[in-house]
């Protein structure tokens, strides 16, 4: 495996994070303590953490609603995301945005967005701006396969493909968009075939396979970057949770969802970090205590943090000046 | 009279309407498997079957064109927009064609089509909270209903199904809990009509939505302390139906606009700029309005509690209309 | 050629009054007796002609706003036509759509469109209808190379190719849309491409060919009614004419333009039909002269036809009752 | 001062602009080689390159939307749609992101972006001939211009390019052609400051983009009978600065708002509804609003003439107050 022990555990981490953290969220929102809507990421993680191990820090990600999991594998502290998800002021985005709207600026997040398929082209004038003013970055954007049946997504990688920007969208499609099956909404279930309407390099990939997922990300990204402009990635995975916080799921059968998890991402690469002998359940166990802690700090910092000041309201409407 | 819930209403209506004339069909996102995502279309996928109870991709534009186009070849499409959020995306189908091609055609086609989708907010965010009853009550060509309670939903609903013209159907996603009294059996009720929903002498408040419940939660307060509000209720958008508020001001000389919206262009400055002509020489006090703080709306829940128009606020401005 | 000698000539009748027709409108235009914006078709005229003639009289037409070809190739009469060039109170459309939206229901043509794409989902509409009332009616839409760069195209055939609807699409490629060349708006050139990520038949076809884009288009209408699904067809073509009047042309060179106009479909017809001896030089002098008298008499109903009655001003613009 | 048209103001603040900061880059349908469909980025492809002058494909969101990527990522983008109209196609892009996105990200994030965007009409039929600026002015987060001038285009432009925030910069086909004096040298004017554009003692005329220009040709023929209008042209729209218009009543206790967008809803109904209720006390006669008739925009010549308010009927209206 083309990877190290410590990048192995890292990896191991950052999955279990993203899992626990949701978990923790999921459980406060039982308690009312994060409202809205909350859609979890349990069961995708590896394309998040895989694509944040193959590009680098300053690459630029822009992101769907379903976007824990992305900035927390980008490194971003763990508690000021909780915190926007718990609306305080301490949160990434001073609790204005809540758990669709998380980004961190410093860190090349630019955001998540609630409007399916509405940030596509945001990240194409990212990657115009790149491009422009000749910065080596490339703009990864994710999103769903449900929304690759909207316009924008076409209209926007038209416009990337034509002006040969450094983006790369990767799709994850986890066979669903709400309760509607890939198949029910989309003439073609293989996404990636979508970019034949570009001309543009596309790939399929095992999304619950973390290292493929990375390797491939990997090879697109340095190809946008080299200046063969966009390319399209498909990361087929299986969503283990409801859409958004009390999802009937009455579009699918419990066996469905039983039988996809037995390809978790996380028990993959356990599996595979075991066979390797690249870690042991000695190292596991010190990464879930560990995580537990980060997350329980979270949750800590995040409930005893301070609700915006009213003034809060009325301000960022616009830039004064 | 039963009491039923504003969804229950809602779905009543579909469901009479769509055993009456099998023209009519239901399409948008999650309508059918799902049920709804506010569970208002639930069991009609099942009985009425897929043909009739469409799921579509998520795509607006493409949504609401397709609904526009069955409706000229001869069907009633009652389509759904998970939310007034969205329409954004198939905004110009709703004003360019939907609004436009029985005059650009010289009357040659027809556009009977519903238009349902709900406003409505619960820390969703700035992008998912909003309420654009008022673009929609810009366009000529376009019928435009926003519904208080169980019994106005269901007989305009049934109204909009039949009609001939579009018209947009604004639900409150807010409401689809509330119960009230609905007639047992068959009825509509006129589009176009505004509804006296308490009497009172004292000042008008005209509303519509949601906000007809936070203005009668206000009257009732404001009744313990010898203050009447006459509650006027104006159910349809567009056509305006200003008789009965402009009845009211004769007697109270006094009107306070309640909306959930950003005010500036809203439907409250409409109503305000009508009563302040029409109604100029009965006024003993300016036309006041009430909406929404002119932000986008935040996540925070105790920042968002401080967004949307309340009874108590409703009622300050009462008494301050009054000192 | 598989065409008789009747139809033949009728073809070409049609082309020549569709080309005398806006020749004619072109020089109103010029003497400001009809306004705003006027597209011509001339050198496209094969298209429409020829999709006609393999449709059905019932099959239904949606068109984008470069629209006198369809409505004049249907049949309908060209004084009714011209009168809507004009404004006037006995044009199709009352004189309220003007050249930009001709429609003819009582002939199936459910009108022009000028929002670029934005008239492909009512087909896709229009096609739902059908099918849900058994109808065995198809339904073409009529767009150029421009419009299916916007998401509207896009999310509309998807949508058809989901559901499989009665729906042929045909995309005028006139290798501009505007002033832009096909090849600086969009990822793929010959268009018919994008039917990839539906996964639905396309094919490209010489628009300029009669005979070609009518038997292409009768293959594809016909697949659709037998319930194949959507089909698209890339019609490669080119506009003679600016895109509206008063195009300054500054995007192309007056020779591109004279070296197309070798392949003027009118002159290529009649060369078939002299070569394979349907036709003589007397027909096409019949043709020409029988067109004009019909030009001239349109013109001279739209002239004197009355304006609009001040009171339709406020007709129509909801169903009464 | 030099008189040059409007065009050739807004083109010289686009091209002083460029020069004066490189991340200042223009995108659109047709602007480059076409040299814009109204000719407004004429030889500005030539000049600047193709790099900066950017023609696009025909998809408004997309064009919308990476402006504002472009605008996040540090970049000046001035974008422009060919006609208002089709803001239609990009309008989730300006509301639920170019207008929130500063908001929505606590700060985190910048859009200045400039839309640039003619309203018009002139036989152009039902889709081509609307003018939606009271649906920009209703949204917080967005800046909203509309000059009449062409010193007032050219030195609004050049404050919204600089602006760190989202602009909406709605011009007016036929007001391109119109010639006006506009200062030699470098100016800037500020954003959300009214302008009073013509003295006068008897009514105030509110107003702003082409028909402020109606409104000072009935306000000319209006003096003849000793009739002076006060004429106050707003210029911004977002954020609204009353201020001129409220003093002016003051003096006149009489207004009138002339816009050339549908009244329903429009931006005379906010003006009447604030002037009604901030200058109740002043106010002899009601406000009285004039508008487009509320029908789609035919195309048939003799209908469209009687859509728009013109001088004839501005002072029939002025008249009728005074009477
Ligand atoms: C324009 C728009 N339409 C509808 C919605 C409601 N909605 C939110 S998420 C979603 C499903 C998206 O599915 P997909 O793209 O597959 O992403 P997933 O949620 O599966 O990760 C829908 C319909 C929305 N947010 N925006
Ligand atoms: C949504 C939208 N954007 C822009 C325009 C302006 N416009 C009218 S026609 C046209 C070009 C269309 O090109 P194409 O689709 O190739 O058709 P053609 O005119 O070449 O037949 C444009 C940009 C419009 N009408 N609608
Ligand atoms: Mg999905
Ligand atoms: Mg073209």
């Amino acid at each position: 495996m083309n990877v190290n022990r410590q990048e192995a555990l890292e990896y191991m981490r950052k999955m279990v994070l993203i899992r626990r953290f949701e978990e923790r969220a999921e459980e406060a929102y039982g308690q009312g303590r994060i409202g809205g809507f909350l859609h979890l990421y349990i069961g995708e993680e590896a394309i998040a953490v895989g694509a944040m191990a193959a590009m680098k820090p300053d690459d630029d990600v822009v992101t769907h609603y379903r976007d824990h999991g992305y900035i927390l594998a980008r490194g971003v502290d763990p508690k000021v995301v909780m915190a926007e998800l718990y609306g305080k002021t301490t949160g990434v985005s001073k609790g204005k945005g809540g758990s669709m709207h998380l980004a961190a600026v410093d860190r090349h997040i630019w955001g998540g967005y609630a409007i399916v398929a509405g940030h596509i082209p945001l990240a194409v004038g990212l990657a115009l701006a790149n491009q422009y003013r000749n910065l080596p970055r490339v703009v990864t954007c994710f999103f769903g396969d449900g929304a690759t049946n909207n316009g924008t997504f076409y209209s926007a990688l038209n416009m990337a493909a034509v002006w040969k920007l450094p983006l790369v969208a990767i799709v994850e499609n986890n066979l669903y968009g709400m309760g509607t099956a890939v198949e029910r909404a989309s003439a073609v279930s293989d996404i990636f075939k979508k970019a034949a309407s570009f001309e543009i390099p596309a790939v399929q990939t095992d999304g619950n396979d973390l290292l493929g997922v990375r390797d491939t990300v990997r090879t697109m990204v340095e190809m946008a970057r080299a200046g063969e402009g966009p390319q399209l990635i498909e990361a087929r995975t299986y969503r283990f949770r409801g859409h958004s916080m009390g999802d009937p799921q009455r579009y699918r059968g419990k066996d469905e969802v039983e039988a996809a998890k037995e390809r978790d991402p996380i028990v993959l690469w356990r599996r595979s970090l075991l066979e390797s002998r690249l870690a042991t359940e000695d190292d596991f166990r010190k990464i879930a205590e560990e995580v537990e802690a980060e997350v329980e700090t979270a949750v800590r910092f995040a409930e005893s943090s301070p609700d915006p000041d009213p003034s809060e309201l009325c301000a960022n409407v616009l830039v004064p000046g | 009279m039963p009491l039923i819930t504003y969804r229950d209403a809602i779905r009543d209506a579909l469901r009479e309407e769509m055993i009456r004339d099998d023209r009519v069909l239901i399409l948008g996102e999650e309508v059918g498997v799902w049920g709804g995502t506010y569970a208002v279309t639930r069991n009609l996928h099942e009985e009425f079957g897929g043909k009739r109870v469409i799921d579509t991709p998520i795509a607006e534009a493409a949504i609401i064109g397709a609904a526009i186009g069955a409706a000229m070849g001869g069907l009633r499409p009652v389509a759904e927009l998970m939310t007034i959020n969205f329409s954004l995306e198939a905004m110009d189908q709703i004003v360019n064609n939907a609004a436009k091609i029985h005059y650009m055609f010289g009357g040659q086609i027809k556009v009977p089509l519903v238009i349902r989708t709900p406003a409505g907010w619960g820390q969703l965010g700035a992008t998912h909270s909003q309420s654009f009853e008022a673009w929609f009550a810009h366009l000529p060509g376009l019928i435009v209903a926003m519904p208080g309670t169980p019994r106005d939903a269901k007989g305009l609903l049934k109204t909009a199904i039949r009609s001939e013209n579009p018209v947009m159907f604004i639900e409150h996603a807010r409401l689809y809990g509330l119960k009230g009294e609905v007639p047992e059996g068959e009825y509509t009720l006129p589009l176009g009509v505004s509804d006296i929903k308490r009497g009172g002498r004292d000042v008008t408040i005209v509303t519509y939505s949601r906000m007809l419940h936070v203005a009668l939660g206000a009257a009732e307060e404001l009744a313990k302390e010898g203050i009447e509000c006459e509650v006027v209720d104006l159910r349809t958008l567009r056509p305006l139906d200003m008789g009965p508020a402009y009845e009211s001001v004769k007697k109270t000389h006094r009107a306070l606009v309640v909306e959930e919206d950003w005010t500036t262009c809203g439907m409250g400055a409409e109503i305000a700029a009508r009563i302040g002509r029409d109604r100029f020489d009965h006024l003993d006090a300016p036309v006041e309005r009430l909406g929404q703080v002119e932000v986008p709306v935040p996540y925070a829940k105790n920042l968002e509690a401080l967004m949307f128009p309340d009874e108590r606020m409703v009622a300050d401005r009462v008494r301050k209309m009054l000192s």
